[in-house]
């Protein structure tokens, strides 16, 4: 247990109508690592990203964040695990299609979030900077007035990558980031997460096993809600329990 | 179909600019305002007095018109919404200009458009039985007082030999009114209150302040109060009072015909009841319950035969849209309206004048009367009507058949606080005897 | 888009505030320049709806919150004014003037046989008061209701089915002649507001006035929130509430603080249409009013600053009108209105402009495919 | 009717009676006294004649019980003879027979022989004395009870003497509270007392007002007052078993009403998201249906389209054969319902299966413009449906009285709840409709036709709503609002059982009106909706889900 650990979930249970989605789930992650965690489908890993954000609650078990003893998460609700600098993105882009790409991102800015501050907030042009170099980061500054809605599929998640980042999260969960991109698209993304990797964690879900390999260092195979193996994709590949119940029944 | 509607709607319009224009010319009429709900809930019942209100008209002008000036009927709907009525009031009043409207059904309508008929000093006739406690110098009412619906009605019970009775009414006004007024009426009459049905409550200084079981608008669901009932009745020599306004009363009959509750056990008086209503009513069902209005249809006289064949027959005739002709009857409400269109007239052709001022002080006067359907009715200086009021039974064809009537019944709106309550029979409940030694 | 907006709103503010107030005052009685009292006090009705519809829309439009339950608190803000003006009928009610009623207390209770004016509508004998009542007890009423819907989560359609179930729950209550608020009949009759008597032309006209300037205030209320980041925030939770909960802001307080504000609204509009309209009863405050309402939204055009507005006056204008003219098919022209404006107009009355324009481009490139039905972004 | 079996029930058994009797009337064994004092009391006008009927029954004549009920229910006419004098004759099928000879004639111009509540009154009571003889136990133990309610000592002779005869053990009962009422106010004291222990351990319901009067009278002693108080308890106490087990078969019946009018919206809402704000009307379609079918089996109907009058040629059907139109009106309630729905579907509600916000708003729409039509098309009056006479009576068992529309309804929400079971889970449809509702896309991926499927689930919705119309017809209006009395209710009792929930739906709806039931017999019928919605609001608000939330993982987003 190195201390540099920054999300550790201990025994965590979680189950649907006796579906245990997540079955003494033991997972650690350290400050600025990037971690890929791999899975058929029904293994449980959107369903653990729903418990570390707080939008489903675990039945049993505890998370911590935070380095050092760390805090722990689980009865918090999802805006204040946000505030605590757990960003996350969805599976399938969810931006706000009906604001400009700007407003997007100043909206995932970090700053106060309360109703009356809101109300009266200025945006100072310490704020434009930030989103200005936040927007250039994932390459959207050109379209920074344009309604988010327009965006191309890709571009949405890079958007939205682009709100954890003006969050300003230490730790970003990223779900299926390379979904319907295409090949360019996906190696751009990846780029985009390595380069964050370091200064902020991150785990990122992905299928796409050329992706995986672009971007993984050490990966975690999840099944029956199980961490299954954990290792760097090689090692994951070779593992016979793995390929009998993963990768031999055919990727995706 | 909606289009179609639409270019129907369009081309009314059209007419209805055109009827108004040429309104303009003819200077020998007056205008006279006819305010009902003709769509919403209350359709149900107001559009028989829009028709009846047209028919009137026609007739009157057929007739050379009041003071040889043609009636111009200016129709508005009031939509079953209270605060529109206060609206069309006000068109009918200062844009219309209309001499004197006939309208309304509901109580909240009237109280919605009184200030209106204040302020513009107009002149309105109100034909549904109403709770009373109310007296506008600018409105007629023609409609039936407490006192000539609900205590006739209990007299003849009393008479019949009813011993207990149950009030049932819908939770609003009329109903709570009228079951205080008869329960001040029954106790007057030595009724003890323990044979009083439905419940009181009182407030913290032991006064009543509400008698009777109220159901909600809408209310469908009878079982409960009908098992109540049978229990109340068990002992025989009992009645109901009934006020539940027309769509209630459906369930309501239903589940007591069901529960084996017959006319002859424990018949049910209803004052919301009429002819029209009738017609939505499961008729073999209610055979034998008991109405009491100031007008039935099957009232045998002249003038009553003259006026349904000349109703019917101008129904057939007539070109109005939506009069629905098949299926037609007479009732109270109707005739009530009719009646007051005939002694505005007259009012008007004594006056010399359609001045409001003047036309009040002519009926004020207690001499204009009217021989209608229902027999003769007379203004009187307080604006309520003089009449007959009937207690009839029903007939399995939708009519009430004639039981008793009482003649020239004076209307009094406020009849609450009148009656002082006497102490109950003795003897009734057991038969003296001699003790023995 | 911005700059004809504005303009519009200039002149309409200048047309209603100045130019028809000023036509009833000094027009001459039978030039076509006169407005007349009927008029004025219409028009009055119709603005009162007209901010009613903005309450509606803030919800609904803005916030994606579609309340079945706005005309509840039109009619809680109604009621509290209509108190007052109920206790200011004083001696001026006919059982007084029968001298049966020397407790001062409004007609209904004596013939209802109240023996004394209840504690609670005391303190209403003061206008102060009364206002201050106009928003505290529909903003107490939405913020306990909105508190505990908004912290269970309860959204989308279930949220109008609760709104709906509320307002008819409130209705059967006030229905009741025991729950001291004149039953069915409600409050009516009113004669002075502040000493002046409400059936008085000049009155009539400064309570239009109010109406006109309550509205304007409304809509600059409106258009300043919508340009604040509590606005962005405000139609981010309509767009993907998620992805707003995930990015930190507790999206329950937002929600309680429009729903609480936009019963605040509901609840001045409904303060105002009392005096101007004479009675305030249950029946206002049914299911069927809330959804009018939500009708003239989107007929006007939701999620527009004067969308509403324009749905309000142009619903009810013809609403007077058919009512007259086909009585027998005013239900029909209502629905199909509805029907007509949910699946081709979307952005109603206010969009159709834009939605001109678009078909317009649409037909010039003929081989693009046609445009589906609503398929508008929601 | 229960009162129209009672009397055709009565009318039979005597005519069976007489006809052992040999004293039919068709025979006609001439009895002129008799005849002579039946043509008096039926021709009498004066206050006398409640008296002169009531002496009928003292004859002991059996024809005079006959020609009674015949009077009772309409059947007995006069004609005016050619001379002037008044004929009166009863109808025998298609026969007419006079009553002075008991020959058959041909009538010219005859009327039914009118009658008041008073005469009817006496006719009852004349029926009532007559039929204490009656053969049938369940007539003699009614007439024998009302005898007694009248408390007219002069009945007391009589009453004993059946006593010692009677042999049927519900007609002894009967006979022991007649005379124990009776003996109420006997001079004895013991007998009095005696009397009140008797109908104490009777549990007499209809002489409890009779027993708590003695208790306040000056007239009683103290002996006989404790009795009577004694008594009063057990009765009371008694009484209070009767209706908590009345409340709950209302309840249940109630619960029923509520499940048949959700359950296609369990189906439209819960399955298929639809908000469908003209469920109500649905079942305003499903009752109008039932009353077309109705007057099609009977004698035609008017129906007004647009200003035109199109008349349905009815089958002119009486009888048996008329009573059945129910049976036919309740699948021609769900097919009309169906197509209404389903053109519904096809005509709006297909386009916005993605904006269900919207779905609220049109269909509430079409809501308006349906009740509108029902205005135009059947008359802004409600109308008329009548029971059949399968539909309506009750039984009563320990006083408790279960009414056979109630019952029906009970048995009718049962078989639809299963109907609509085996339908979702038996039928290859159900499987797609599962389908459809748990992924629309991947069912379709799978070549489900989605949009064949969604017209098909919608309209067995609305069928179901439909037939839910055709039952309220039985219970209340049908009138263009009946939609709307109960579209809060519907929605409520779906939400409460969880939305997507069907057993959670059945749950809910008897809960719901067991609640309002129960809340009704301690308030008021007002307050008691009040309660209930308040506490259904309350709930909701603390508990989203509903009885039985659905816990899966689409729906938590």
């Amino acid at each position: 247990m190195s201390s540099q650990v920054i999300l550790a979930a201990e025994g965590v249970n979680k189950a649907f109508d006796g579906f245990k989605a997540i079955n003494d789930l033991n997972f650690y992650l350290d400050e600025g690592e990037l971690r890929t965690v791999i899975g058929p489908n029904g293994a449980g890993k959107s369903t653990f990203l729903d418990l570390i954000t707080g939008r489903t609650r675990l039945d049993s078990g505890k998370i911590t964040f935070g380095t050092g003893v760390g805090e722990e998460i689980t009865s918090k609700k999802e805006y204040e695990i946000y505030r605590m600098g757990i960003g996350r993105k969805f599976q399938t882009p969810s931006v706000f299609t009906e604001h400009t790409v700007f407003d997007n991102i100043l909206l995932g800015l970090k700053g106060h979030r309360g109703v009356f501050h809101t109300l009266f907030a200025k945006l100072s042009s310490e704020d434009s900077d930030r989103i200005e170099d936040v927007l250039k980061i994932v390459g959207l500054f050109g379209k920074r007035n344009d309604q988010a809605g327009s965006l191309a599929h890709g571009q949405k998640q890079w958007l939205e990558i682009g709100m954890l980042l003006a969050q300003d999260a230490k730790l970003l969960l990223v779900d299926e980031p390379a979904a319907g991109m295409t090949d360019e698209e996906t190696h751009k993304t990846g780029e985009l997460l390595l380069s964050l990797a370091g200064k902020h964690s991150i785990i990122v879900i992905e299928h796409d096993m050329v992706f995986v390999r672009q971007i993984a260092k050490k990966v975690t195979v999840l099944h029956q809600g199980h961490v299954l193996c954990e290792g760097t994709v090689d090692d994951v590949q070779n593992d016979p329990e793995v390929r009998s119940v993963y990768l031999g029944r055919g990727k995706h | 179909m909606i289009k179609t509607n639409l270019i129907k709607a369009a081309a009314t319009l059209c007419v209805a600019a055109a009827t108004l224009t040429s309104s303009v010319h003819a200077a020998d009429t007056v205008k006279v305002g006819v305010l009902h709900s003709l769509s919403g809930t209350m359709a149900i019942s107001e559009t028989s007095l829009r028709d009846v209100l047209l028919f009137t008209f026609d007739e009157i002008n057929k007739s050379g018109g009041v003071m040889g000036q043609m009636i111009e009927p200016v129709v508005v709907d009031g939509a079953s919404n209270w605060p529109l009525f206060a609206e069309k009031a006000k068109q009918l009043l200062e844009v219309d200009k209309t001499a004197v409207t006939f309208g309304c059904w509901t109580s909240v309508s009237r109280k919605s458009v009184l200030p209106v008929y204040e302020k513009n000093n107009g002149l309105l006739f109100y034909p549904v039985q109403y709770e009373g406690e109310e007296l506008s110098k600018n409105i007629f009412y023609t409609a039936e007082a407490v006192g000539q619906q609900a205590t006739p009605a209990v007299d003849y019970l009393l008479a019949e030999g009813k011993k207990k009775f149950y009030l049932l009414g819908s939770d609003y006004v009329y109903p709570q009114t009228t079951n205080l007024v008869l329960l001040e009426y029954l106790l007057s009459k030595g009724v003890p209150i323990a044979n009083i049905g439905g419940g009181l409550s009182k407030d913290k200084a032991g006064k009543v302040i509400s008698a009777g079981k109220y159901t909600p608008f809408g209310h469908t669901d009878y079982q409960q109060i009908v098992a109540e009932i049978k229990k109340f009745a068990a002992s025989g020599d009992a009645c109901v009072v009934s006020t539940l306004n027309g769509d209630t009363n459906v369930p309501f009959f239903k589940e007591y015909a069901a529960a084996g509750l017959t006319a002859e056990d424990c018949p049910v008086v209803s004052f919301s009841i009429s002819e029209d209503e009738f017609r939505g009513l499961p008729a073999d069902q209610l055979v034998g319950q008991l109405g009491c209005w100031t007008y039935f249809q099957s009232i045998e006289s002249p003038a009553n035969k003259k006026f349904i064949g000349d109703f019917m027959s101008w129904l057939k005739t007539t070109e109005v849209p939506g009069i629905q002709k098949e299926g037609r009857v007479t009732c109270s409400p109707m005739v009530l309206s009719y009646a007051g269109v005939y002694l505005w007239k007259a009012a008007v052709e004594e006056a010399k004048s359609f001045d409001v001022d003047k036309v009040r002080k002519v009926l004020e006067s207690g001499k204009i009367s009217f021989d209608g359907p229902g027999g003769t009715v007379t203004m009187q200086k307080n604006h309520h009507l003089t009449k007959n009021v009937y207690i009839g039974e029903t007939t399995k064809d939708g009519q009430f058949k004639i039981l008793k009537s009482f003649d020239n019944v004076y209307g009094e709106p406020f009849l609450k606080g009148t009656f002082k309550t006497s102490s109950p029979a003795k003897g009734e409940t057991t038969k003296k005897k001699k003790k023995a030694a | 888009m911005r700059k004809p907006e504005n303009l519009i709103m200039m002149i309409g503010a200048l047309l209603l505030l100045v130019l028809l107030p000023c036509l009833n005052a000094y027009g001459p009685p039978d030039s076509a320049l006169h407005v007349s009292d009927y008029t004025i006090n219409l028009w009055g009705k119709y603005l009162c709806y007209g901010i009613l519809a903005i309450s509606v829309n803030l919800l609904w439009g803005y916030t994606g919150l579609l309340s079945l339950g706005q005309c509840l608190f039109f009619s809680l803000g109604g009621y509290a004014l209509g108190m007052h003006l109920m206790l200011k009928i004083g001696k001026l009610g006919q059982y007084y003037q029968a001298g049966n009623n020397p407790l001062e207390m409004p007609d209904f209770m004596v013939f209802m046989g109240f023996p004394e004016l209840p504690a609670h509508w005391v303190p209403f004998h003061s206008f102060g008061f009364s206002v201050l009542m106009v928003f505290v007890v529909p903003g107490v009423v939405a913020f306990l209701f909105g508190w505990l819907a908004f912290r269970s989560r309860i959204k989308g359609v279930y949220f109008s089915i609760l709104t709906q179930a509320l307002t008819y729950a409130a209705s059967l209550m006030f229905f009741q002649n025991k729950f001291t608020f004149g039953g069915n009949n409600g409050l009516t009759d009113f004669k002075t507001m502040l000493g002046a008597n409400l059936n008085d032309a000049d009155v009539r006209r400064y309570l239009y006035i109010a109406t006109v300037l309550l509205l304007i205030a409304v809509v600059a209320l409106v258009k300043w929130l919508l340009g604040t980041k509590f606005g962005k925030v405000q139609k981010a939770i309509r767009d993907s509430e998620n992805r707003v909960l995930f990015s930190g802001y507790a999206t329950t307080s937002f929600k309680l603080f429009i729903f609480v504000l936009c019963a605040l609204i509901a609840g001045a509009a409904g303060a105002l249409y009392v005096p101007q309209v004479g009675i305030i009863n249950p029946s206002e405050m049914t299911t069927d009013k809330s959804l009018e309402a939500v009708v003239w939204v989107a007929v006007g055009g939701r999620a527009t600053l004067l969308g509403p507005v324009y749905g309000a006056i142009f619903v009810n204008a013809l609403k007077s009108w058919a009512t007259t003219a086909y009585p027998d098919y005013w239900y029909i022209i209502l629905g199909g209105l509805f029907v007509l404006a949910v699946l081709f107009a979307p952005n109603g009355i206010a969009g159709l402009p834009q939605q001109i324009k678009d078909i317009a481009v649409g037909w010039k490139r003929r081989n693009a495919s046609s445009i589906e039905p609503g398929a508008t972004p929601a | 009717m229960r009162a129209a079996i009672l009397m055709k029930q009565f009318a039979l058994a005597l005519l069976m009676w007489l006809g052992c009797q040999n004293l039919s009337l068709a025979q006609g064994l001439p009895d002129a006294a008799v005849r002579q004092q039946l043509i008096e009391a039926v021709l009498a006008e004066g206050e006398d004649q409640p008296e002169k009927i009531e002496a009928l029954a003292e004859t002991g004549s059996g024809m005079v019980a006959a020609v009674l009920a015949q009077w009772r229910a309409g059947n007995l006419l006069v004609d005016a003879s050619p001379d002037g004098a008044k004929v009166l004759f009863t109808r025998e099928g298609i026969d007419a027979v006079r009553l002075d000879t008991g020959v058959k004639f041909s009538p010219l111009a005859p009327r039914e022989v009118e009658t008041t509540s008073k005469t009817r009154k006496a006719i009852k009571n004349a029926l009532d004395l007559i039929a204490v003889a009656s053969p049938d136990p369940e007539l003699r133990s009614a007439a024998i009870g009302k005898l007694g309610m009248t408390r007219n000592t002069d009945y007391l002779p009589m009453l004993e003497a059946r006593q010692v005869k009677e042999s049927d053990p519900g007609v002894r009962k009967a006979l022991v509270e007649a005379i124990s009422v009776m003996q109420l106010a006997d001079e004895d004291d013991v007998v009095c007392i005696a009397a009140v222990r008797k109908l104490g351990e009777m549990r007499s319901i209809p002489s409890l007002d009779l027993l708590k009067g003695m208790i306040t009278s000056e007239d009683e002693s103290e002996a006989a007052k404790a009795e009577a108080a004694k008594s009063v308890a057990l009765i009371e106490s008694y009484l209070k078993k009767v209706e908590a087990a009345g409340t709950v078969f209302r309840g249940l019946s109630a619960g029923s009403v509520l499940l048949v009018v959700a359950l296609g919206l369990a189906i439209t809402f819960g399955l298929m998201g639809v908000i469908n704000m003209a469920h109500g009307e649905m079942m305003a379609v499903g009752a109008y249906t039932t009353y077309m079918v109705q007057n099609i089996f009977g004698g035609g109907l008017t129906l007004s389209l647009f200003g035109f009058g199109a008349h349905v040629p009815g089958m002119n059907l009486t009888g048996a054969a008329y009573q059945s139109y129910f049976i036919w009106a309740v699948p021609a309630s769900f097919l009309m319902a169906a197509l209404v729905g389903i053109a519904l579907e096809r005509g709006v509600i297909r386009f916005l299966y993605k904006r269900p916000l919207e779905s609220l708003l049109a269909t509430w729409g079409i809501s308006l413009i349906l009740q509108q039509l029902f205005r135009l098309v059947f008359g802004p009056n409600n109308v008329q449906v009548s029971s059949p006479s399968y539909l309506s009576g009750s039984f009563v068992i320990h006083d408790v009285v279960l009414g056979y529309n109630r019952v029906f309804v009970i048995g009718f929400a049962i078989a639809i709840v299963f109907v609509t079971w085996l339908l979702l889970t038996k039928t290859s449809l159900g499987l797609f409709i599962r389908a459809v509702m748990q992924n629309r896309m991947m069912a379709s991926c799978m070549g489900v036709r989605t949009e064949r499927v969604n017209m098909l689930t919608f309209g067995f919705g609305s069928g179901l709503a439909g037939l839910g119309g055709a039952f309220l017809s039985q219970l209340g209006n049908v009138g263009p609002n009946l939609g709307q009395s109960y579209i809060v209710d519907s929605f409520m009792t779906v939400v409460v059982g969880g939305v997507g929930n069907l057993i959670g739906t059945i749950c809910s709806a008897i809960g719901i009106g067991t609640v309002d039931q129960t809340l009704q017999s301690v308030t008021d019928p007002s307050m008691g909706k009040i309660i209930t919605l308040s506490t259904i609001i309350l709930f909701l608000l603390l508990r989203p889900g509903g009885l039985f939330p659905t816990r899966t993982r689409s729906l938590e987003g």
